[in-house]
């Protein structure tokens, strides 16, 4: 038991240096004076590098479900993990500088790497308890992570809207986990696959849509999606970045298996995530469309943006595009936004649509990567946005929802609309004077986010080939 | 080889626009640019030569001077030069001479390119041509807003014939996977039908016949040279020419025949009506113009294309001659109203050249035309007795006109204030064109019908006795007609009242007719649109509008009522329900008209609107959420 | 080869943004010198084009084999006539002088952007490599008008980006609709068009043809999805439109031709009738809405609705297999192609005309205007010229094409040509009236100081003018390439 | 007896989702989500012990959800917390920074 | 398995107690007595476990439970308005909705229970405290190390945001955005 427990422990070799890593973080915060407490950036930075590695070493090794049957070992979560880890490093760079008065900086990466560990879990869970305990994780990190400006009215306020959304979401899909435990005697999805063959439909369904409520919280669908528009103009911009990503990466990939699990004679799974997808794009479109708060408008746009996610599910084992389209999507999905929150960092959080007025002629750069972000948010090619939309739509078609690739595209013009509502002033208006801006680190995340978002696009082929073959374990 | 009648004007234009600063070149080099391009017409008529030039595609460009073409290929140039010795004569002053003389020449260019055409696609491009060349020289004082759009009208009416031979063009290749006028006869009756309408309504276009006839008046505001230029070889010949050049193959179309006939006959009478009613001297020349046309258009139809062709070089002859000296009158007198003109006295020389042309148009025997007229009267008793007779009253109504136009224009009269006499150049093109005109008498020797044929490359028909006989009645019958009107003096006004002369000197009221009929439909058309444009169809995205709309007012009524509203039973749904319906119909229409955008733009912000930053409305929103996936879940598969 | 017309510009137009502020001015001979590649290297492909058929100077490189993705360049029949009317295109158009208002590295940058862009919409024979131009030059363009235009600039723009990004989202659905038949995938149209993996006759066939073509409509813009276009034409800067009318509208008609018709050969054939239809209605309605206008601009942005209906209509009698001979489909698309050259030489003066007219009058209203012709001599010239160019007067290269398209559309579709060729009547009429207000009849007085085309206008337009004769004279080189691609299609 | 037990467990969810969504104080809303986690653990009981052969992995169940619930209160008064600091606000009512 | 008659009424008993209790909570106007009959609540559902052979659990649940209202209560007095309900008051927004979503929510619920059928799977081990020990520190670590993680987590982030005073003195200093104009103290 002992040996199996320990080669059960180096399969997840990548959870166990996040883990570990933020505990040894704790303690160097608790004991460190106030000065080097910005130093515990560069160790956050350095947790990450290292489960970084280690995951795209481990991409090279035979997947497989570990810990009895709880954890799915495979190389999507690897993907997954890399997404995440990728944007944290990001998230780290915009924090140095935006924290650097906060007494307690320290705890906030502690945080965030906690946070980062339950998306990376939860992009790995294959049971339901680990499900509901990944997504607690990331969830309570998160909460914490809007309120972290305790002396902001908007970020506390956006902190407990998000907790209490997160809370009925997770009351709901606990009960929803307990009826399938109930149906299927056992509570990793291997069970609940065979187990739930010959369920009762009434009670499958039922709880089939508890957990799923749940799962949209975590994703931002609806009908629990109010609190990414919140999160997006109250939290501290680096923290808000994040959040909008990181744990729809993980959300995303654990609905995956989650679907894969359910008989689909029984349950309407498809169908309901194909409405939910369609309702969450066009809402969250909608809602931008009138936007003046730049940060809210990502934040809206992010509701969309994860309707468009869901695609692949609805495309899951009818397409052989369903799991690359997701990681795509993912992909192009956290770079673009850690690109648009990083000009944000950059401009000191300047959210006020009238203040980007001229702006292309004082910063083109950061004009120019924020352009590059919304053009892949449109789905504009070569950038990684076009890809992911392109593989999504054929997905969805290949699976026999071409009215939803219809809507897709309706809600990627309509998207253009409030896009254009920043970029057609910042470049068609006067030149304004420049801004201050942050440091050096944030220039940084912006040209790699940036950078990233063009190369998704325009050398996609190694990310195609390593994700062309993807199986998602599920036990 | 063969382009040379083509090439020579050409080149020869871009030689005056060269030498634009040095007038008098300018002027000695258009001229010796038209001889040079007779003796080319000439050379080519000789050898009979043809050519091609490759588009690719399956299209080549192909010319050959056959048939009627070895004399119009002279004839035109022939007439150009004498029209652009009287021009390079006239009004040295003027700067914009160059301009014309350049234009003048290129529209031979043209004119020889539509003549020497061995397929459609060549007839086409020289027809076009001509047409838009036409637009430049009528236009050709532009800086007076009318002549402009006197011009306009011109080119858009005998570009609507145009159309014809586009149809023509596309027909035969259609049948027959070639333009070449030698493989018309292949194409199948229902092609060529279509072959033969193009063309019919092409030449019927051009050769100003009813109802096109009008723009010959628009034509009008061009300068003389240009008026004889137009009038007489080219552009309104160019109809005339087609259809003696495919008579042979066209006249296999049953209807071809009567519908020619018909065209002609009708517009030689109104045409000659027209003519005599008109208080213009030029008017009056156009539209005896028309009407000789029409003449020519009988003979087509009846199959006597060497009667036609006749016509049609005797007519370019003296119509030339007449529009020249009518030019000359206008420039004497600065008006050419037939009531203040009465040259006669005070331009002899003219006079007696105006009444050689005039002459030639009433068909006064020896002259040529006489028997060209005769050929054609002979022509049409042949294809019928009353075609006969209307050719025969048509062709006293050209004597009418004819002597009309004469004692009016140049008759004895009062000297009264002459603004300018005729240059030496300009008598001398007048001279040669009534030498050429009396020089063509010598068809009435013995042979004449036999050189006719061989120049026509077609049929004649002998006159009979009776015909000559009913013919020179009649040309004696108008004389006198004359006499008796001239000795009344009521030659101006015929007697007739002055509305329905001014109706029929207007051409019937054709131009007001296409002005109700097409020109204003037309441009409302086009008006109403461009206001639909811009309202309807840029919102007509708008089926979709309705959706938009109503869904923005579902939100709406959703969100104003709190979501307490839906959560509460069916009652109150059913509320809901027939509020928003009657919100649709009393908005239907205008709704459906909205714009989607602003539709979409609604609902952007009534969907900001459940954001209401209450939680416990998301809370609510989350359980209603929860209940629908369930539903979706349950019963969708 | 074929890869640098398109990568060259795309290298300069960043090295022309990296420029320092204080060398902005060598932007523009940058810019100049650098659109001569592409025209050198059409040069060259047009030299070594063989007559043949299929595609020749084939480029391929693997981009995504993975997803049958791939970069693969090469020229045929079609699409080798277009490079050279954009390489042309672009140079006349940066030739062109501006008001940059004072942003002169990003004006030349954006020119060199769109001209790469666009070589690339031709050039490329993947259909994604296809699409990420055709998407770029939205892009592109939408900046072009927003930042130089005038009038409502921004809004116009924003139409036409949401316009024609709609067409292009459809686009993309058609595009992987045939993805999604081919086995193993590939987006590879080459291999597209030989195989033709649609099954024909079923609803997919229909859906895909319907996406693609509504994306096509859009773009070229056939009635009803043209509302875009006047207000974009009218706020755009001159050379903008010229390149938006000259290029950008072409990529819709040589998706028509390059995916619709050779990709679903059968589809299209049951198609056919009704888009001839709806090009014969864009025929008529171009010319009678543009015959309504007094706006110099927004009436020759009507007759290009007009125009392009012409294609359209040579388009769909090419594509009506079965119907008419041979020979009438094949001069169709000769015809049609030949038109869009045509059109894009034509209307690209026009624009141009246009941009030196508002340049010197401040106004686009037609009655504002009269006499210029004394005045501006050249500037009547060339407008005269490309006027009866535009209105299919022979000799002059419009005349080639619309002779073509309507000769091949009688045999396919005698009705339709017939009631079309009214269009032709609409456009001379309404040409002449523009002429005669513009240039004809009186000066007002307040044009007296009226300047004639300066010199490096000539520069721009003389070229065109050259062309638009050369083409109407002799044509034979141009239809001897264009035929290859005809033959093939006229086949079926 | 599962019967009852469900119908006890559904009841007792069915009062915390009342509460949660009627109640203004923040500390109320709290109350009515435990309440439902409460439900849930009975559910899990129920099911260990009349379904599922007393399968292992109900018991572990049980704790976890016990262990949600103390987290997800922990986390809550210490939000609570913050927002009354902050913003001297104990009801949702008084948190409308954030909307549309 | 196989519940004599008296677990029916205990079950019973203990069920009724357990529901109508947690309505109490919402119909005091006490605060802490609403936190008080949550109490009862949970021990009620406790003892119910007990009851049905999960002696371990329940008393677990009853022990957290009762600490966590206590806390509860206190947080009570340090915020609420009415903690003792001396101005008795309903504090409740759209009551009638969440009366509909709550009887929905149970008939919904109950339906499943009642009528939905749930497999009867074979019997495994009998100690069932044994179980759980093996389960939770042998096959499902991962499920009970996430769920330490996750407790590490919630008291970090408790304590950061709540906490005033840190090792720095004020532990609010700076918890802030950062100026939009350097210097300014203007902020979004």
């Amino acid at each position: 038991m002992t040996a199996q427990m320990g080669r059960a422990a180096v399969d997840v070799l990548p959870v166990l240096i996040f883990a570990g890593g933020a505990i040894m973080l704790i303690f160097y915060v608790m004991f460190v004076p106030r000065a080097l407490q910005v130093w515990s950036a560069l160790g956050a930075t350095v947790v990450l590098a290292v489960a970084g590695f280690a995951s795209g070493w481990y991409l090279g090794r035979a997947p497989t479900i570990t810990f009895f049957g709880t954890f799915a070992a495979d190389r999507t979560w690897l993907w997954g993990t890399l997404i995440i880890v990728i944007v944290t490093v990001l998230t780290v760079a915009l924090s140095v500088e935006w924290f650097r008065s906060d007494s307690r900086q320290g705890e906030y990466y502690v945080l965030l790497l906690f946070s980062a560990l339950g998306a990376v879990l939860l992009a790995g869970a294959v049971d339901l308890m680990e499900l509901i305990l990944a997504m607690l994780l990331s969830s309570v990190t998160g909460y914490t992570l809007t309120a972290y400006h305790r002396k902001s009215r908007a970020a506390t306020e956006a902190g407990i809207k998000y907790y209490l959304l997160g809370a009925l979401a997770n009351g709901a899909m606990v009960y929803g986990a307990a009826l399938l435990f109930g149906l299927s005697g056992g509570t990793s999805f291997a069970d609940l696959r065979s187990g739930l063959v010959n369920a009762d439909p009434t009670a499958l369904i039922v709880g089939f849509g508890m957990v799923a409520i749940g799962i949209a919280f975590k994703l931002g669908a609806i009908p629990a999606h109010q609190w990414m528009p919140d999160v997006a103009q109250g939290a501290p911009a680096p923290a808000a970045a994040f959040l909008l990503v990181a744990g729809k990466v993980g959300a995303l990939i654990v609905l995956m298996r989650f679907a894969a699990v359910l008989p689909d004679a029984a349950v309407g799974w498809r169908p309901l995530v194909a409405v939910i997808a369609a309702l969450t794009m066009t809402l969250g479109n909608l809602a931008a469309l009138w936007q003046d708060d730049v940060r809210r408008m990502l934040g809206w746009s992010s509701v969309s943006q994860t309707g468009y996610g869901l695609l692949a599910v609805v495309a899951l084992g009818r397409s052989d595009l369903a799991i690359p389209s997701m990681l795509f999507f993912l992909a192009a999905y956290a770079m673009g936004n850690m690109a648009a929150f990083a000009v944000i960092v950059k401009l000191r959080g300047l959210t006020d649509r009238e203040s980007y007025r001229g702006l292309a002629s004082v910063h083109p750069w950061l004009m120019g990567a924020l352009v590059v972000s919304f053009l892949s948010f449109i789905g504009v090619p070569p950038l990684g946005g076009f890809t992911a939309k392109l593989l999504l739509m054929g997905a969805v078609i290949e699976a026999g929802y071409t009215w939803l690739a219809a809507l897709a595209v309706v809600n990627s013009v309509i998207s253009l609309f409030y896009y254009a509502r920043v970029m057609g002033p910042a470049y068609f208006g006067p030149a304004a004077r420049p801004r201050p801006l942050m440091g050096s680190l944030a220039a940084w995340a912006v040209g790699v986010a940036t950078v990233a978002v063009v190369a998704i696009g325009v050398i996609g082929q190694p990310l195609a080939a390593a994700w062309q073959e993807l199986v998602l374990l599920i036990g | 080889m063969v382009w040379l009648p083509v090439l020579t004007p050409l080149i020869g234009g871009v030689v005056i626009a060269a030498l634009r600063r040095q007038q008098t070149a300018a002027r000695m080099a258009s001229v010796l640019a038209m001889v040079a391009t007779v003796v080319a017409a000439a050379t080519v008529a000789a050898s009979q030569a043809a050519g091609e030039w490759t588009w690719g595609g399956g299209l080549d460009l192909a010319v050959s001077v056959t048939g009627f073409g070895r004399i119009m290929v002279i004839l035109v140039p022939l007439i150009a030069a004498l029209v652009l010795i009287f021009a390079a004569a006239n009004s040295e002053e003027d700067r914009a001479i160059v301009k014309l003389l350049v234009v003048l020449t290129w529209f031979v260019a043209a004119m020889e390119l539509l003549v020497i055409a061995a397929d459609f696609l060549t007839l086409l491009i020289g027809w076009e041509l001509v047409g838009a060349a036409s637009w430049v020289l009528i236009g050709h004082e532009w800086r007076d807003p009318d002549r402009p759009r006197s011009a306009r009208e011109a080119f858009v009416t005998t570009r609507f014939g145009d159309l014809g031979i586009y149809v023509a063009a596309g027909a035969v290749f259609a049948a027959t996977g070639s333009l070449q006028y030698t493989d018309l006869a292949a194409a199948s009756p229902g092609w060529l039908a279509i072959v033969a309408g193009g063309l019919v309504l092409a030449a019927a276009a051009k050769s100003a016949q009813v109802p096109f006839s009008p723009w010959l008046f628009s034509a009008m505001a061009g300068p003389t040279p240009v008026s004889a230029l137009l009038h007489s070889a080219t552009m309104v010949a160019a109809g005339a020419y087609i259809l003696i050049r495919l008579q042979p193959t066209l006249s296999m179309v049953n209807w071809f025949a009567p519908v020619v006939v018909g065209i002609g006959l009708i517009t030689a009478l109104a045409g000659g009506m027209v003519a005599l009613a008109q208080q213009d001297l030029k008017k009056a020349l156009a539209g005896s113009t028309s009407a000789q046309y029409g003449l020519m258009l009988i003979a087509v139809g009846a199959g006597f294309t060497a009667a036609a062709a006749g016509q049609l070089t005797a007519h370019a002859l003296f119509k030339s001659l007449l529009f020249l000296a009518a030019g000359v009158a206008l420039h004497a007198r600065g008006t050419l109203d037939l009531s203040k003109l009465r040259l006669g006295s005070a331009l002899p020389r003219i006079a007696v050249l105006f009444g050689i042309g005039a002459l030639a148009l009433g068909a006064v025997p020896p002259l040529g035309a006489a028997f060209t007229k005769e050929a054609v009267l002979a022509g049409a008793f042949h294809s019928g007795i009353w075609v006969g007779l209307g050719t025969a009253v048509a062709g006293l109504l050209s004597t009418v006109y004819a002597g009309r136009l004469h004692m009016l224009g140049y008759g004895p009269g009062p000297i009264g204030e002459i603004h300018g006499s005729p240059r030496r150049g300009e008598v001398t093109a007048l001279g040669i064109l009534a030498a050429l005109s009396l020089a063509l008498g010598i068809l009435w020797l013995p042979g004449g019908d036999a050189i006719l044929e061989w120049a026509a490359d077609g049929a004649i028909l002998a006159t009979t006795r009776a015909e000559i006989v009913l013919s020179w009645a009649l040309v004696a019958l108008g004389i006198a007609v004359v006499a008796v009107a001239w000795r009344r003096g009521r030659l101006v006004t015929l007697g007739l009242p002055s509305r329905t002369r001014e109706f029929i000197a207007g051409w019937w009221g054709l131009p007001s007719a296409a002005r109700v009929l097409i020109v204003d439909p037309v441009s409302r058309l086009g008006q109403g649109l461009f206001v639909a444009d811009r309202k309807v169809v840029a919102r007509l995205a708008d089926a979709v509008a309705g959706f938009g709309e109503l869904m923005s007012r579902i939100l709406k009524r959703v969100v104003d009522r709190s979501i307490d509203a839906i959560v509460w039973g069916i009652g109150a749904g059913t509320i809901q329900g027939a509020e928003i319906s009657r919100l649709a119909d009393d908005r239907g229409v205008d709704g459906a008209v909205e714009g989607l955008a602003s539709g979409i733009g609604v609902a952007g912000t009534q969907s900001r609107r459940t954001q209401t930053g209450m939680s416990y409305h998301y809370y609510t929103m989350m359980m209603i959420g929860l209940v629908v996936a369930i539903a979706v879940a349950a019963f969708w598969r | 080869m074929l890869t640098l017309a398109i990568f060259v510009p795309l290298a300069v137009a960043a090295i022309t943004l990296a420029i320092p502020k204080r060398h902005e001015r060598l932007a523009r001979p940058l810019a100049i010198w650098t659109s001569f590649i592409p025209l050198i290297v059409v040069a060259v492909s047009w030299a070594r084009f063989e007559i043949g058929t299929g595609f020749q100077l084939v480029e391929s490189l693997p981009w995504i084999p993975s997803l049958g993705i791939s970069y693969t360049v090469g020229v045929d029949g079609l699409s080798l006539p277009l490079v050279a009317l954009t390489a042309v295109l672009f140079t006349v158009s940066i030739v062109f002088p501006v008001d940059d208002r004072g942003k002169a590295r990003a004006y030349y940058a954006t020119f060199l952007f769109l001209e790469a862009i666009s070589l690339g919409v031709f050039l490329s024979l993947d259909l994604i490599l296809f699409f990420v131009f055709w998407d770029l030059s939205l892009v592109g363009m939408y900046f072009l008008i927003g930042v130089w235009g005038h009038g409502d600039a921004q809004r116009s723009a924003l139409k036409f980006f949401l316009y024609t990004l709609l067409g292009s989202l459809a686009l993309l659905l058609g595009i992987l609709g045939i993805y999604l038949y081919t086995n193993p995938r590939t987006f590879d149209m080459v291999e597209i068009i030989a195989t033709l993996p649609v099954p024909a006759g079923g609803l997919a066939a229909t859906l895909i043809f319907v996406a693609v073509g509504i994306g096509f409509a859009v773009k070229t813009p056939l009635v009803p999805f043209h509302t875009w276009l006047p207000p974009a034409h009218v706020d755009a800067p001159a050379p903008a439109s010229t390149i938006l009318a000259g290029v950008l509208l072409k990529m819709g008609t040589y998706g028509f031709i390059r995916i619709s018709l050779q990709m679903l050969p059968e589809t299209f054939q049951r198609y056919a009738l009704p888009l001839g239809i709806i090009a014969v209605v864009s025929i008529l309605y171009g010319a009678l809405v543009a015959m309504a206008q007094t706006n110099l601009k927004r009436l020759i942005a009507y007759t290009s609705v007009n125009h392009m209906g012409y294609v359209i209509l040579g388009i769909a009698a090419a594509g009506a297999l079965g119907i008419g001979s041979e020979a009438s489909r094949s001069i169709a698309m000769t015809g049609a192609v030949v038109e869009m050259v045509a059109h894009g030489l034509i209307t690209g003066a026009l624009f141009l005309v246009s941009g030196s007219i508002l340049a010197r009058g401040k106004t686009y209203e037609l009655d504002q205007y009269g006499g210029l012709a004394g005045k501006a001599p050249r500037l009547a010239g060339i407008t005269i010229l490309a006027a009866f160019a535009s209105l299919g007067l022979p000799g002059l290269a419009g005349f080639v094409a619309e002779f073509q398209i309507f000769a091949g559309t009688l045999g396919v579709f005698p009705w339709l040509a017939a009631i079309g060729l009214l269009g032709i009547v609409i456009t001379a009429a309404l040409f002449l009236r523009m002429i005669q207000q513009v240039f004809l009849g009186d000066l007002p007085v307040r044009w007296e100081g009226w300047k004639d085309l300066r010199r490096v206008e000539m520069w721009a337009l003389v070229p065109l003018g050259a062309l638009v004769v050369i083409i109407g004279v002799a044509p034979a080189w141009l239809i001897r390439v264009i035929d290859t691609l005809s033959q093939v299609v006229a086949r079926g | 007896m599962i019967d009852i037990l469900l119908v006890v467990a559904a009841g007792i969810f069915g009062v915390g989702v009342y509460g949660a969504l009627s109640q203004q104080s923040f500390v109320m809303i709290m109350m009515g989500l435990e309440l439902m986690l409460n439900s849930a653990v009975l559910v899990v009981v129920t099911f260990w012990w009349g379904t599922t052969g007393g399968s292992p992995s109900g018991q572990l169940m049980v704790v976890v959800v016990l262990a949600v619930m103390a987290i997800e209160a922990a986390i809550g008064f210490a939000l609570v917390t913050a927002v009354y600091r902050s913003r001297k606000a104990d009801i949702t009512e008084k948190l409308k920074r954030l909307r549309s | 398995m196989n519940p004599g008659p008296l677990s029916y009424v205990l079950v019973s008993a203990f069920g009724i107690g357990a529901v109508v209790s947690g309505w109490l909570v919402f119909r005091t106007d006490s605060m802490l007595r609403a936190a008080y009959w949550l109490m009862v609540s949970f021990v009620s559902v406790g003892a119910m476990l007990v009851v049905l052979d999960a002696q371990f659990l329940g008393l677990i649940l009853i022990l957290m439970m009762s600490g966590e209202m206590t806390i509860m209560a206190i947080f009570m007095i340090m915020f609420m308005m009415n903690p003792a309900g001396l101005n008795p008051m309903t504090m409740v927004h759209q009551h009638r909705t969440s009366i509909i979503a709550g009887v929905g929510s149970f008939l919904v619920l109950a339906w499943v229970g009642v009528m939905a059928e749930f497999p009867n799977l074979p019997a495994t081990t009998a100690d069932p405290t044994v179980d759980l020990g093996e389960e939770l520190l042998g096959r499902s670590m991962l499920i009970f190390e996430s769920a330490g993680v996750a407790l590490l987590a919630v008291m970090i982030g408790a304590i950061a945001l709540v906490a005033k005073q840190g090792r720095f003195g004020d532990a609010y200093d700076g918890s802030q955005e950062p100026d939009i104009e350097v210097g300014t103290g203007s902020r979004t």
